[in-house]
This record gives C-alpha cells, structure tokens and sequence, in this order.
C-alpha cells in the first residue's frame, strides 16, 4: 500500500495528538495491576491513567478504527496502521484492557442487530460496561461443545440454569457473553446459543476461584433461573457453535497480546544467569533465548504473510501453544536461577521482584490450560496438516 | 546378597508409616498448617505421636533410648510421609540431627534421649548462598577469651529451623569462603543470646528460616568433632539427609502420579475417560517407567550408605537426580493433565508441584547432582 | 534356597569340566560375527570354536537344563544356576547360539506332542537344525494379528500361500516356526496356527533386505503353494495366537539377552568424552550414564523380586522400552563424540572400531521396531497401570 | 521492511529449482553414485546443466559471468536440493568458491568466468580436528626461497574435495596451532605437484575428501586476501556456507516429514490409518511447529547477511542449531514412524537420517552453535 500524502498529514497529527495528551507516566511499561479495565465499578492506578482513559476515550482510540456512531473514531486501516505504530514507537499504553473490544465485538459487529450493536458497542468502546466471557463449565473443559448450561424459552425470557467456569474476573464484571444450551435433543454442536446476561440479574452468584499462584483472576458464576429477555440472543437460537469457535481463535490471539502486555521482567535470563553462576543451566537459558528468538521471527513472517494475504492454517494455534509453552519454560528457568530466593511466598525475607518471579512461574502454568490445552492445540495443529488422517 | 528386598520387619514398618501418614497426617494437615499461618509449620503433638511408635529415634542407638536401625528404615518412612506431603521433623532431627550429636561429646550426646522421645527438635544450619554451596561459609567462630567459642554470621534456608529446639551450625575457623577445611560445626541452643531466627513463608508450606549469629558464645564442649575438620561431619550429614530425601521425593511421586491416573480414569470428555486417549496414556506410561527407575536408585542409594558401600556417594548423586527429575515430571504432568482444576488451589496437585520445585534445589539440584555423579566416577 | 553338599561338589565338578574343555580362546568377550548359530551349515569361526561347541553339546551343557532325552545334561534348577554363574565367572562364551533353543523350545516342552519333542528338541540342543521365526508379514507389522498368510488343509497336507518378513537369518536357517492364517472367517486371533516348516520345501523363495546399517540381518520368505504336513502343526488349529503372545514375551528378554552379548565397547562414552574435548555434550552423557546404572538397578530389583515370587506387571515392556531406547542414545552419542570419524561407511581413512561405532548407530535404530515398537511397549505399560483405561 | 517475503523472482527461482531437483535430481541420483561406487559422488554433467540455468554463477558478479544476485537466492536453491538430499557442488563451489575468489588478485579472479559456467569446481580444504574447530590449523606456510610459497600439511573433511579443480586452502603463517591470528589462505590447483587427494566413503554417499600437502608450491598471486589474516576471510566463507546449508537442512527436513505425514496416511494398521493415533498425530504437530520456526529462522538468517546486519552471526548460529535439531528430529522420527521398512535400505528415509547426521556436524554442530549464540549475545 503506497502512503499517500494526507495519511503522512495524519502521522504528523496523531503524533501530535500523542504527544499533548498522553502522560508521560503513561509512556512506560505496565507495572502488575496498573492495567485499566473500565466498567461501571471502574478503578485507575494512577490520576495519569485516568486522564488518559478519558482522552482517548473522547478522542475514539479505544477502537480507533470503528465508526464514530459506535465510538470509535472511524480511522482507515492504514490510519489505525499508523497511530498503532505512533503509539508503540512513543511507547503508550494501552489506554483500556477490555474482553469487550478484543472478543465480543467482532461477534456484534458480524451477528449482531443494529439494535443490539447500538446497546452494546458504543458502552465497549467508553470502558463504560466491562464484560467477561462465559464458556466453559465443571463438566466441559476441552470438550466445550458438551456444555450443560440450559437456557429455556418462557414466552419474551430465557431462563437460564447452570454453572460457568474459568470466568475471568466475572466478579468484577457488569455484562456476560454466554454459551447456554437451548436445544438438549438432536447433535450437541446445533443446541447452543450465544446470549448476552446483565450480571446484575437475580439469580447470579460468583465466586473466584484461588489459582495455585495465589491469585483469582478466574470465577465460578452460578445461574439459578435467570431470567434475561429473548431480545439478548445473538444471532439465531442453536447458531451459538458457530459464534464460539470465532471466538476462540480470538482468544487464543488475546492471551499472545496479553503476553506481550506483561509486565516487563526486571532482569533478562542470560543476565540472570550470569549473576547465578550455575553453569548446568547455561545450556537450557540458551535454547529458551533462542527458541524465543525464533517464535519471535514466526509471528513476524506470519504477519507479513498476513499481509500479503497468506497465512500458515493452524497459525493461532501454533503461537498459542508454542508461545506458552516457551512461556512456562522461561518462567521456571527464572525460578530456577533466583535459587532459594526465587520459592518465595510472602514477605518478609524476599523482595517484590522476588516474589514475583516465584507469583509469575506459578501463573504461567495456566497458560497453557486456559484459551484451550496445549493438548487441544496439537490437535487442532495435527489437523490442519496436509494429509493426516482425522 | 540382597539389596532391594525388605525384610519382613522393615515390610511392617512401611506399612505402620503409610497408615500413620494417611490417617494422621493427610495432605489436609499441610493446608492447615498453611491457612493458619502456623508460626513452626509442624505438630509437635503429632512428632511426639511419631515418637512413640519409635520413628523419632528410629536411627539413634539403643543406650541413648533409640532403635538404632538404619537409614534404610528412615528412607521407608520418609517415603510414606512424602505420600501425603506431611510436614514433620524427621529429616531434620531423625535423619540429620541424631547423627550430627552421636558425633559429639557426651555434654552432646546427653540431647539424645529427649530427641527420641519427640522433645527436642533439631535443625541445620549451613547454607549462606541462594543455592546449595555447602562448603561456602562466612559465618565465623573465634576463641573467646574466656574459654569456649563466639559466632557471628547469617544462615539462610534452614530446614525446619522455625521449630528447632537445637541448631548444628556450620562456622569457619580458618580458610577462605569457599574451602572445604577450616570448618567447624556446633550444637547451639536456640534460645541461647545473640541467636535471631526469622522465619520465612515458603512457596511449599514447610517451615524454614533464616538465623542471624550476633556475637553468640558456644562452650566447647558443644563443638561436633574436630574444629578445622567440619566438612567430613558435614558431608556425612548431606549424604544421609540426601538420600532420606530421596525417600520423600519417591514417595510424593507416586502418590501424584496416582492421583493423576485416578483422574485420568474419572474424568470424561468427548464421551470417554480422557485417560482412553492414546497420548495421555504413553505419557503415563513414560511416567510410570521413570517411577520404577526412581524406586530402584533411590533403595540402592538407602542401602548403600546403610553398607558402607564405595559406590554410596555415585548412587545419592544419582539417586538425587533422578528423585528430583522425576518428581518435577510427575507434578508437573500432574497439572497439566488436570486440565483446569489443576491449577486451582482447591486440589492438592499444586500442593506437589510446588514441592517437587522446592526439593529440587534442596541438598542441591538435580542439575548438581549430575555434575557430581559424573566427577566421582559414573560408576559404569 | 540353602546349598547342599551336593551342589558344592557339583560346584567343583563343573568347574574343573570347565577348565579342562573350555579352551582359553572361548573365554573371552564375543568379537562381531564370533557367534555359533549351529544348523546343517553350520560354520566355525575358529577351531576353537568347533571344540567348545562340540564338547558343549556332548555334556548336554547347550541346555544344561533339559532332560538327558533331548540333549539335555538334566541338571536341577540349582544346579544349572551354579553352571551358569561358573560359566560367567570364567568368561565362557554361549556354545550355542539359538532360536531354537531360545523361543521355540519353550513352546514345544508345553504344546508339543511327544512325537514332536522327540523329532525336534534333541536336534535344537545339538545345534543340527538352525530356525528362524514367521511372524510379521508386509502388511501386518505392529497389528500382528492381522496377518494373512494362508494354510488351508489339503488332506494330510497344509498348503501354504503369503509372505514374511523380518524373518531373523531365514536364508541361513533350516526350519520355521511360522504363525498362518487357517480360518479367514470369524476373529482374527482365533483364526491364527502354529507350523513348523521345513525351508528346503519347494515353492519357498528368501531374500535378505538390507538395512541402513549395511547389514542384512533379516529377510523376507515368500510361501507359494508350499506343501507342510499337518503332523506339523503345534497345539490346536486356530490356536496359534496364544502360543506367539507367549514367544513374543519371549524374544523382548532375547533383545535384552542379545545386547547383553553384543560385542563390547572398545572405549566408554565418558573416555570418549574425555578425548573429544567436547565439553556442550558432557550433559547428555552423563544422562546417558545415570540413567544405564538406574536401568541396571532396576533390572537387580526386578530380579530379585521375581525370585521372592513377585514382579512389576509391565516389566518386560519396561527394559524392552527403556533398554532399547538408552541403547539408541547411547550408540547416537557414540558418533557425535567421534566426530567426523564416527561418520565413516568404508576403509581406508576409518579405523575398524570407528565404522563399527557408524554401524552400530545405524543397527540401533531397528532395536525400537523390532520385537515390538516402542509405541506398542508403552501401550502394553499403559495397560498394566492399574486402573488406566483401555 | 519485509524480511520474510520473496519478490516474484525468488519465487520463480525457487520453482524452477524445485523442478530440476524433483526431475533432474530426484534421491536415486545419490543413490546411483553410491551403488556404482562413483569416484566423484557427484555429476559434472548435471552441474553444466545447472550452469547452463545461471546457478553455479548465481553469486558471482555480472562481470565474470555471473548473475549478481545474494544468498538467499544459493539458499533458495539449496533448499530445494535438500528435499531431494542432491548432492551438487553448490555449497562448495558457488556459496564459499566463488566468494573465496572472489577475495583474491586477478590471477585469481580469472577463474569466476569457468566456475559460473559450471566448468571449474572447488572445494575449503580447513579443517585438521575432528570436529569443526575453524582456525586450529598446523599447515604450514613458508616463504619459499625462489619467491612465493611452499605448503605443508594434511586437511581432513574436505567436502566435495574429490570432485574440485581448485583446492582454497587454509594455512598458517605465524601463532600457534589454535590461534585465530596468523592465517593465510591460498587457491592451489588440485593437479599442483605434492597434492595427495584421498577420496573417503561417508556414511551419508557425499563426497569428502582427506588432503595431504607436501611442499606444495604456490605462487604469490595466488593468496586470497591479506597473509596473517586469513581468519577475516575464512570467517566470511563458514558463515554464508552456514547460513547455506541451513537452507539445504531446513529443505530436507520439509521433505522427510511430508514423506513421514504421507506413509501415516497410507500405512493401515488395527484396521485403520496409523496417522489417526493421537499419540503419532501429536508428535507430527510437534514437528510441524519445529519446522515453522526452523524456516523463520533460517530465512531470517540468510537475509540478514545480505544486508550485512549487525545481528547476522548471531541469526546464522542460531539458524544452524535450529535446523541441525530440526533435521535430526525429523528424520530420526520419520525411521521410528515407517517402523520396520523405516530402517530398511529399500527406503530413502534412512538416507535422510544419515545426512542429518552428517549435516550437523558440518560447520559446527547444533550445540557449538547454541553456544556461540550465547556468546555473540542472544538479541532478546
């Protein structure tokens, strides 16, 4: 695509824009829990990141190339190209951290009614309703399609019964967007649906599930005969399946960028490694560094391929699998050179960035759980491999 | 002549442990002790419990009040309380204690029969690195003037130091930092002045702490063998509390490895048991091999030092390596193969899994024991 | 088992036999192609050889443990456990090498018939008749039961019509044990038989299939129309299956028998590791060499426990998986620490012993095939994990 | 700007080669030289052919009758030469031939015309270890009495030596044996008086060479850059051929898994299409990611020495250790996968396996490159 002379005008202005209204403290990386989530209960770490969240807002750089009606700012794509590009080189953050922007979206933008996209999209894009997902449940982990939550008709309601799982950070949700079951006969892909369930409805409750790490970011939500108004069906009723597998591959996206999101680590490996003075675990930093290295030119020629309009089939899967693994390893390595400091579980006697490294090992282990098992992905990789048999 | 067989005896005595461990001391008693934030991270009504069956002298000789057996029978406890990861004393004083003060003078030796009977409670004090050095010390003991000796220094990951009535500390009295002579060890009373114990939350649950010495004076008569000559007492000690921990290890592993194949079978998706698809099941039968090698070097280590054997110190490198190695594959296949609720705090997987890392580097690494296994000599 | 007096001066007797016929030259390490395989053309690598098997047999000491009837010297259990440890002890080398007596002749003591034992098990222990096994066809390898060599019963004859492969020395042998098909209705174990085939039938072509290694130990047999008399038939028609899951057990302890007899090693992987200077492959050895010592202790243990009359299920699985997977990464280890003298496939620039580390890569590669994979051995391992689905 | 994307060109150059390599080239080619014992285990007249089609010029300036063009366009061809493990003299001879040539006065310079058209051939005589150890070198080169230069020494690993017209040859001036300092490099015609070429049988059926020199005397205007710094040139020739042969392995390790992916497909087994285990489907993705990465790499690499990046080393160590697993991994699984004709000779698999082999050591093995990534520092 050859830049044309207004798009350089537009560069020139967004840096402009970036540059008067982005906080300086803004231009750094995340520090753990600086992320802004929006919602109705909505929380900043920092003056800096309110006034930021509310700029953006108000300038549409939540969603810079939505429509305006939306709340977006209506960029074309090599506009929303460049401010990305601003952005990153500047080094801002990212104004809001939303499920509703990176997953449900999409969703609406393609199922939705006009009357539903003008409900929801432009409270996604304000950070004003902040959602989570609702998909897996106690009994249906890989096998998602096998989800036991109903949801049954009952004149201009849905009652909805049932229990959700892995619900990330549904307690400090306002808005759900949920797999039920609607039809319990016939194949099980073709009964389920996609609806949208205030939280606030009676009936809910939610409790977070404490993670080996010790945090919670994950819940159990219980449905007791929920009612939520047939008007909060996306698209047909039993074309839920459909809407799902979308969204998993956005969620598999979503937990790279969230990778790429984290807190910066305060010491690289080869450099943890060096001050350690264990030489047995050189050769196991290395092949981490370069595994890294590697899985980091994979998603750049994956891009341009991208790009060029080509794209290795089991791509997302891939990253998402290899990304977590490397993830997992690298985590552990980092437990491994801090030594005895690194089995830290509280102060006092270990400093944060200790605590951290042993907090962050520990989390890591989800990653390659959550957004479906690594177990799943080599599946789903086996399948997309010329010629092998199903 | 035999040296994997039990004899019936022993047979019995693994078998008294593994009820005892089950019924007294489940997983659910470790979680306790963690959700209460319990100051010395064991029971000492349940040591004493242990005490009375004979575990707690099980190693200390008969005159001082204990059944002077081997370490092979320590191994066969340690294994069944590794099983439901059970926080007691037994490393520490049984294995590791009572050794350290039968190679003390009598003033010593006279703390034998209360550390039978459960009462007194010992730890080690010898690391001072982020990782296992154990000739690395600082720590150092000069003559007092008045007779006797003064320590100053700081220890840190001191195995159920928080609970310890006694310390054997490791000091230096000559040498350079990282020289194995010019070591000196003691036994040293916890309440003694100048003894600051700070203890530590550690990601596995279990009691450690860090000792700072300020200034604090040691009667000679409490010095454990040859001043100048510690490292021989020292290395005796790691190689018994190694191979001990080895037991533990073993027996965590299949425990966790149980666990997961109970999972395996009760778990459902896609309309079967996940334990019916074909790469969970090579996955734990790769686990269950690595188990069987486990449990061979890990009894021929045991017996080994019980023997006197040359080949000892080779099979507690090897056996170290491989408990730890198999140990981090089971946990960690463990989660992984629980799928979500692995990871949650809610099951007692992640209980193991953050075990498995801490024995790791415990008494060293597996990556260190390697390394020593090849310079002593491979053995084959 | 306490030692009577009588043992001792067994003990005695055998050793003074054995000092008086086994000449010094058979009591050294196996060199390759020193073997004696026996058979009607049969060959001596030396005179030395042609003696110790000579006497051997004349003192029924092939099969110390048979009865005098079939070649045997009939000693007691003990007694030919003292021959044997005597024999170790002294570094004699096996006077025969054989299938016959190693997988065949189990069989025949327990399906045989009597005319059958006396026509077949005293020319095994004489080493006159050389065998060869047929089991494994094209199209049947790790699915053995699937196999479709035909035998249909022409009055007191089978006629024999398919082909074998991986038939060990079928070009040098003189008989074999051959698993046919002789129902092709109903399951396929029930439909399966034991023969004993003469290779000098006609309508019998063998050729040898070369293998990376160079060598060809193995062929393939092709059956056209070969007439067999049906008194060759072991146990029932139809009830062959049972017979081959036992020699199948049978030949993973000779995969382990036969390494243990390989020729030696001139040089240890440690003092080769030493000379090559390479210090980024000292992990991967050592591994090697911890996990041989954890393999050989559990080999002692499993013995030990197989004497007090108790055993691990899954063991000989176990040392046919991990014995033969170690061994591949030890001959693989072997290569790298000989650098580019380990890649040699002929004379001159090689020394025999670095093209006999090559070949040894090479040949290695079939121990995880051959006697069942390694993927079979972990899903008979997973089978024998209590409670493992199946 | 793009790194990863071929310009049209490229693609059609890749095709083309592919084409020639699957018709011209195909594995019985390698085959045939082996069964029939060629003395040059390669066909002069296939490499006319490939002259005739611009590749034995490839890099070699317009000027002398090449077609100008970088290394990721030798890489492009190398790459689909590995799927069919063809053995050309384009690594030898255009990869590291003509750039050595290139280095050198006129006299020397006046032999590009040939190499491009496919008529001269040449081959790195270097190596004296056992394995890859670039500047350790105990060939000596004295000033001769008469002017120019007299050789002594003996060269191991020479690839494509039996075949070559023209020997680049490395030697010592000054140092000691290892010392990176104190290098020359000369082009010495293989017909030259005191040159002894002894062909050697490789595992793999390449053509390898070991050489003796024996007061072999050369000419001053045939030393290829500066006397005494040898190394500088030397070190550019290993790194394109690196980055090379990385492309051949990356090539071959494509071809042997969709050989691999294929027999899954056909081979029945239990009544069904082995490929349906999930245990083989999960090492073939496995596989698959490996490759993926292998391929950024390497494409990463070949670009970034084009472009003379300051990350260059660093991208071809990395490239090499990558592909040299990727190959080994591939076709060590592809032996296990086809089981029982997997290790047959009737098969071309096991020949995969053997040049995987071959090709790691080549150039320095996987973990010498893993380590000189960490030392030249490892870009994250």
């Amino acid at each position: 695509m050859s830049r044309s002379a207004s798009d350089e005008e537009f560069r020139a202005e967004v840096r402009a824009w970036l540059q008067a209204n982005c906080p300086a403290s803004m231009r750094t990386p995340f520090l753990p829990g600086d992320e802004v989530w929006g919602g109705r209960r909505r929380t900043f770490p920092s003056d800096d990141a309110r006034i930021w969240f509310e700029r953006a807002v108000e300038r549409g750089f939540t969603v810079p190339s939505w429509p305006k009606e939306y709340g977006g700012a209506g960029l074309s794509r090599e506009q929303a190209r460049i401010l990305d590009h601003e952005m990153r080189a500047m080094g801002c953050r990212s104004p809001l951290i939303s499920f509703g922007i990176w997953m449900l979206a999409p969703v609406l933008m393609e199922y939705a009614t006009d009357e539903q996209k003008a409900e929801h999209l432009p409270a996604i894009a304000r950070g004003e309703i902040r959602w989570c997902q609702g998909y897996s449940e106690p009994g249906s982990g890989s096998d998602l399609a096998s989800l036991a939550t109903r949801a049954v008709l009952h004149g201009d309601h849905y009652v909805v019964d049932g229990a959700k799982v892995w619900t990330s950070h549904a307690d400090q949700s306002d808005w759900m967007f949920c797999l039920v079951r609607t039809d319990a006969e016939g194949p099980k892909h073709d009964g389920i649906s996609f609806l949208l369930i205030d939280m606030t409805t009676p009936g809910i409750t939610t409790r977070p599930i404490p993670l080996i790490s010790g945090s919670s970011p994950f819940c159990e939500t219980r449905f007791d005969g929920v009612r939520v108004p047939a008007r909060n069906l996306v698209g047909r009723e039993g074309g839920g399946w459909q809407i799902a597998k979308k969204l998993l591959e956005h969620e598999r996206s979503i937990i790279s960028v969230m990778r790429d999101r984290a807190p910066e680590e305060a010491e690289s490996l080869p450099a943890m490694l060096k001050r350690c003075g264990d030489a047995s675990l050189r050769d196991r930093v290395i092949q981490a560094e370069l595994d890294f290295l590697c899985n980091r030119l994979t998603l750049e020629r994956t891009a341009e391929a991208a790009k060029a309009g080509r794209g290795p089939g089991a791509a997302s899967s891939m990253f998402k699998l290899y990304g977590t693994e490397l993830n997992k390893r690298r985590k552990e390595l980092r437990v491994e050179l801090a030594g005895y400091q690194g089995l830290g579980w509280e102060a006092p006697g270990f400093e944060p960035g200790e605590l951290q490294i042993t907090r962050e090992w520990l989390r890591s282990r989800a990653n390659s759980i959550e957004g479906g098992t690594s177990e799943i992905q080599l599946h789903i990789i086996a399948k997309r491999v010329p010629g092998l048999p199903d | 002549m035999r040296r994997f067989e039990l004899t019936p005896e022993q047979d019995q005595l693994q078998r008294a442990a593994r009820g005892f461990a089950e019924k007294r001391l489940p997983v659910a008693h470790l979680r306790g002790l963690r959700d209460s934030h319990d100051p010395l991270r064991l029971s000492r009504a349940l040591w004493r419990e242990m005490a009375h069956l004979g575990w707690a002298g099980i190693a200390v000789d008969e005159a001082h009040g204990g059944a002077g057996l081997g370490l092979l029978e320590l191994g066969l406890v340690m294994e069944e309380l590794g099983r439901t990861l059970a926080p007691t004393p037994l490393l520490a004083t049984s294995v590791i204690g009572a050794t350290a003060l039968a190679a003390g003078g009598e003033a010593v030796r006279a703390h034998l029969p209360a550390l039978a009977a459960g009462e007194r409670l010992v730890a080690l004090a010898f690391e001072e690195e982020r990782r296992f050095a154990p000739y690395t010390c600082r720590t150092t003991a000069h003559h007092a003037s008045g007779g006797g000796w003064v320590i100053d220094g700081e220890k840190v990951f001191v195995l159920d130091g928080p609970a310890a009535d006694l310390l054997v500390v490791v000091a230096r009295v000559s040498g350079e930092p990282t020289d194995r002579n010019g070591l000196v060890v003691f036994a040293i009373d916890r309440a003694t002045v100048g003894v600051d114990l700070q203890p530590l939350s550690m990601v596995d649950s279990r009691g450690v702490a860090r000792i700072r010495f300020s200034s604090v004076a040691v009667p000679s008569a409490d010095v454990l063998g040859e001043p100048g000559k510690g490292a021989d007492l020292l290395d005796r000690l790691l190689s018994r509390a190694t191979a001990a921990l080895c037991a533990e290890m073993l027996g965590a592993s299949d425990a966790v490895f149980h666990a997961t194949i109970e999972y395996l079978k009760q778990r459902h998706q896609f309309g079967v048991a996940i334990g019916s698809f074909q790469a969970l099941k090579h996955r734990a039968a790769h686990m269950f091999c690595e188990l069987e090698l486990t449990r061979s070097v890990v009894r021929a280590a045991l017996v080994a030092i019980d023997r006197a054997s040359p080949d000892a110190e080779t099979l507690v490198s090897a056996a170290k390596a491989r408990a730890s190695d198999t140990f981090l594959l089971t946990s960690s296949e463990a989660v992984q193969m629980h799928g979500g609720i692995g990871v949650t705090d809610d099951l007692d997987i992640g209980l193991f899994y953050k075990r498995a890392r801490v024995c790791d580097l415990t008494l060293g690494s597996s990556a260190y024991h390697r390394d020593r296994f090849a310079r002593l000599g491979t053995g084959s």
